[in-house]
């Protein structure tokens, strides 16, 4: 059985969604969701152990070799990406009954709860597989599943910005569509290995720059790469709690392995970045992200938005790292990608256990929340002094690896952006601190908010507690990612 | 001969266009979804256009037949008018859904009652 | 001939204001797509295409015309630059990029020589069915399609969610809990 | 719209003619699809639109009586399930997932029977799920 393992991963959640519907009691949906999304762990840290063993590991769906069927191919950032991944939906699965009890009506929960497997089925699908036009399924089903979650959300508010990302998303499929149809004009394959390589005697070719572009910019899209991020702030903002958490924590870091997948795997360093110079405008954009969003992050009112907007600058910062093209440029992307996962998940699981409590999560409704609500507001703080990158949290490792990257190339102006980025961070972060923390809670909240249930508050706590971890217990995450960086520079094992 | 080769693609992106310009200009959200389904369908073209070998039939096996089409982008494009009528069902759902909350559907008015709250 | 059609469609699609007619339109866009599909020797797709684009999606976009408005309300969209030029680098970039493609019907043509002549060659004795388009949808290819069937289910279950399931005889499904989510 | 069609006599005769042909033609595609043009999508696809027309000239009540919004969730679901477990099935029996080869004892005969098994999953799927996008958008307009 250990042979189908891979394909498993994929095919439980799967299976799963669909008989959540067939069990309609939404305890018993949930229960059960929650039982696979453990499995799933389970099995993608078994993969990962494997993968750092022995090596890249390949499952041929349907028996039929590659290119001619579809493939598997496991190496040791996709699996990674995988555990990042199924981790989060664990933990998200395990503070979503009290939240959904307060969001959803009683009648959609387990509706939500398969769409949410849906999901996780995506998500995992579009990581694991070896085929450009299977990513672009698993895509979809992702994309689609979102899209529906978002719009779930307590307000109107969340229609419009489901209907927003739903267009921006199919906008940036279809571009990914047309980059796909362009390279397959070309080599007549669809496998990423295969197409490697088939790439190489046409890479001169008009035909193949223009699928390379229609790629890019449709996995920056999906990514929320700045300026192309206008559906990430409504959809983060205005969704329900567990869905703002999964999405954050997830949907754009799969997005960013897929780029890495494209320019890394597919085309090659050779072609992206000495032929088509592609750092030279991607570098400047991912700064302009860290600052730009950073700064706008300063000025918002609502704090999922302000957390919004500091998602668009960390993925300038993933970017970055991935412009620079070395071991450590990569090491610290993925690392990046890694912790920022767990910041950015525990942060919005911060947000649903203040919006249980206190029915809204603007920030002058947080006026003493620090008091009232000590647990909580305690893993907001390390949270955020993990997205400023204070030494001893995750946050600090990973930007300590670009800085150095960027060190090594010489691009003095690049750490100096990544610094003054961090700066605003500060300012964002203490805006929430000051509220929290210093001002007295309004009258007549006092008797009423105390602390959420424990049942979310310790979800919260294992997120944020794993980048306290992994910012002592660097080494893990930096092994691995080292390892993923070796193999997409094409010398690793 | 080498423009006239190329024709067909050509017109298929002046499809594209037509529908992606009117997916991004347009205000009204069923007027959007309907350009994305043109923006779609025209893709779709393109990936059938090349399938297309000269003198072949369908690839449906038979004998005495020795040149059929290449099936395999038509097995990709039939996947994506799936992937196509699933994002514009969900796409409409979303706009009815719109309409009863904000009593409009089109962006501008919608924008307005975002910023009024 | 058909493509001239086509684009007589596109345009009037975008022009015009009466969303009614712009849905009609869209069917016959996708008909006429369709029947371009057959001249390709892409039957099975046509017959979807027509089905679907010209079937399932117009009725449904004519559903939701009925509980929403038939007319494009709002400020007559002015001549946009950004998204024009938006428009005109992505158009420019696809021409770019057919400058190097394989002419249209070329038998030479790269995708003729990879992985697709096993399909047609060995397929008809490999899998014992005739139609080639079945034999790689479902089985060369078919874990496609089960994560495209999983995407048609995502949206049955997506839009039950949004519009609330159906009851005999009752009214409207989630009525009274919208109104207790709004608040 | 939808209300006042059902007066429509001899539109009614027409589609009491037509509704079985739909139908039939629908189990045509679906298994035909091996030799000529279609499968299960389409099928799929066909056998709803006989739903719909047959709920837009005579009543949805009826249609949602014979078919169900419970049953046709129940349907879609399964769908997907007959599809996977077509794959489980394979990968019990020692092969890979999805690999037909495996199901009889000759590989020609396992593949009819995976590629028929699959096609009727999606057939389900596809039927079900088109006709309850379509309940739901009819719903919504009865109910408002």
């Amino acid at each position: 059985m250990s042979e189908h393992v891979p394909i498993l991963l994929v095919l439980l959640p799967l299976v799963a969604a669909p008989i959540c519907v067939l069990l309609r009691r939404n305890a018993a949906a949930w229960v059960w969701a929650f039982l696979i999304s453990w499995i799933v762990f389970g099995l993608s840290v078994a993969l990962l152990a494997r993968v750092l063993d022995e090596g890249v590991i390949d499952y041929a769906l349907g028996g039929w070799d590659p290119p001619w069927g579809i493939a598997y191919r496991l190496d040791p950032l996709n699996a990674f990406v995988l555990v990042i991944v199924a981790a989060n939906a664990a933990v998200v699965l395990l503070f979503a009954p009290e939240s959904l009890r307060h969001e959803i009506p009683r009648e959609k929960r387990y509706l939500v709860v398969c769409v949410f497997l849906l999901y996780l089925t995506g998500l995992l699908g579009i990581t694991i597989t070896g085929d450009v036009f299977n990513v672009f399924v698993f895509l979809e089903i992702a994309a689609l599943s979102s899209y529906v979650l978002v719009s779930m959300g307590p307000t109107r508010r969340a229609l419009s910005a489901a209907y927003r990302y739903l267009i921006m998303g199919t906008i940036g499929s279809t571009f990914i569509l047309i980059g796909i149809g362009l390279m397959y004009m070309m080599t007549g394959t669809l496998n990423m290995a295969d197409l490697a390589e088939r790439l190489v005697p046409v890479a001169h070719t008009r035909t193949v720059i223009a699928a390379f572009a229609f790629l890019t910019v449709g996995v920056s899209i999906k990514m929320a790469l700045w300026p192309l991020h206008t559906w990430l702030p409504n959809a983060y903002t205005y969704a329900p709690s567990m869905v703002s958490a999964f999405i954050a924590s997830t949907s754009t870091k799969v997005s960013f392995y897929l780029l890495l997948r494209v320019i890394f795997t597919i085309f090659g360093t050779d072609f992206a970045f000495d032929t088509l110079h592609l750092n030279a405008l991607l570098l400047p954009v991912s700064l302009m992200a860290t600052v730009l969003a950073s700064t706008t992050a300063i000025f918002q009112q609502d704090v999922k938005r302000l957390l919004a907007y500091s998602s668009v600058a960390q993925i300038g910062y993933m970017v970055a790292g991935l412009c620079l093209a070395t071991e450590t440029g990569l090491t610290g992307s993925i690392v990046h990608m890694f912790n920022h996962a767990f910041i950015k998940g525990g942060l919005f699981l911060v947000m649903g256990c203040l919006f249980f409590q206190l029915n809204s999560v603007k920030l002058e409704d947080l006026r003493g929340a620090g008091r009232t609500m000590p647990l909580t507001m305690a893993a907001f703080v390390i949270g955020g002094l993990n997205l400023i990158g204070v030494p001893l949290t995750a946050g600090f490792i990973s930007k300590w690896y670009l800085v150095l990257a960027a060190v090594e190339q010489g691009y003095w102006w690049v750490v100096v952006v990544m610094l003054l980025s961090s700066l605003l961070a500060v300012v964002y972060v203490w805006r929430v601190v000051e509220v929290a923390y210093f001002h007295p809670p309004p009258e007549g909240i006092k008797t009423l908010s105390r602390e959420a249930p424990r049942s979310m508050l310790i979800p919260a706590w294992m997120m944020i507690g794993a980048t306290l971890v992994f910012g002592v217990m660097a080494w893990i995450p930096v092994g691995i990612a080292r390892q993923a960086a070796q193999s997409l520079l094409g010398g690793g094992p | 001969m080498n423009a006239l080769g190329l024709y067909s693609y050509w017109i298929v992106i002046v499809l594209m266009m037509t529908g992606f310009y009117t997916v991004i200009t347009r205000g009204n959200l069923i007027k959007k979804l309907i350009g994305l389904n043109i923006f779609q369908v025209s893709v779709f073209m393109l990936y059938i256009s090349m399938g297309k070998v000269a003198g072949g039939t369908a690839p449906i096996y038979e004998e005495g037949i020795e040149i059929y089409s290449n099936p395999f982008p038509h097995v990709l494009i039939l996947t994506a008018i799936v992937v196509g009528v699933a994002t514009t069902a969900l796409g409409l759902a979303l706009t009815v859904r719109i309409q009863e909350a904000y009593s409009t559907v089109e962006e501008d008015a919608i924008h307005r009652l975002d910023n009024e709250e | 001939m058909l493509f001239t059609l086509l684009a007589t469609t596109a345009i009037g699609v975008m022009c015009l204001d009466d969303l009614f007619a712009a849905v009609m339109l869209s069917g016959i866009f996708s008909l006429l797509s369709a029947s371009l599909f057959v001249v390709m020797d892409a039957v099975d797709v046509a017959f979807t295409e027509a089905a679907v684009g010209a079937g399932i999606a117009t009725i449904l976009m004519l559903g939701s015309l009925n509980l929403t408005s038939t007319r494009e309300r709002g400020t007559r969209p002015t001549f946009q630059w950004i998204p024009f030029t938006v428009v005109l680098l992505t158009g420019a970039a696809l021409v770019f990029g057919t400058l190097d493609m394989p002419h249209y019907g070329d038998p030479d043509a790269p995708i003729h020589h990879h992985v697709a002549p096993r399909y047609i060659e060995d397929s008809p004795h490999e899998i014992g069915v005739p139609n080639m388009v079945t034999s790689v949808l479902a089985s060369y290819r078919g874990f496609d399609t089960l994560g495209e069937t999983t995407v048609i289910f995502t949206a049955a279950v997506g839009v039950l969610l949004l519009m609330g399931m159906p009851r005999r005889g009752g009214n409207g499904g989630t009525q009274a809990d919208d109104e207790e989510s709004k608040s | 719209m939808k209300r006042h069609m059902t007066r429509h006599g001899i539109l009614r005769i027409v589609a009491k003619l037509l509704i079985p042909y739909i139908f039939l033609f629908a189990l045509y595609v679906q298994f035909h699809g091996d030799y000529g043009p279609g499968g299960g999508f389409q099928a799929g696809v066909i056998f709803a639109a006989g739903i719909i027309l047959y709920a837009l000239m005579f009543s949805l009540e009826r249609a949602l009586d014979v078919f169900h919004p419970r049953l046709m969730e129940i349907l879609a679901a399964s769908g997907v399930l007959l599809y996977a477990g077509v794959g489980v099935v394979c990968m019990a029996k020692g092969g890979a997932f999805l690999d037909y080869n495996v199901l009889a004892h000759d590989h020609h005969h396992g593949q009819h029977l995976g590629i028929f098994l699959v096609e009727l999953g999606v057939g389900i799927t596809v039927t079900a799920a088109m006709t309850s996008i379509f309940f739901a958008f009819v719903n919504r307009e009865r109910s408002t």
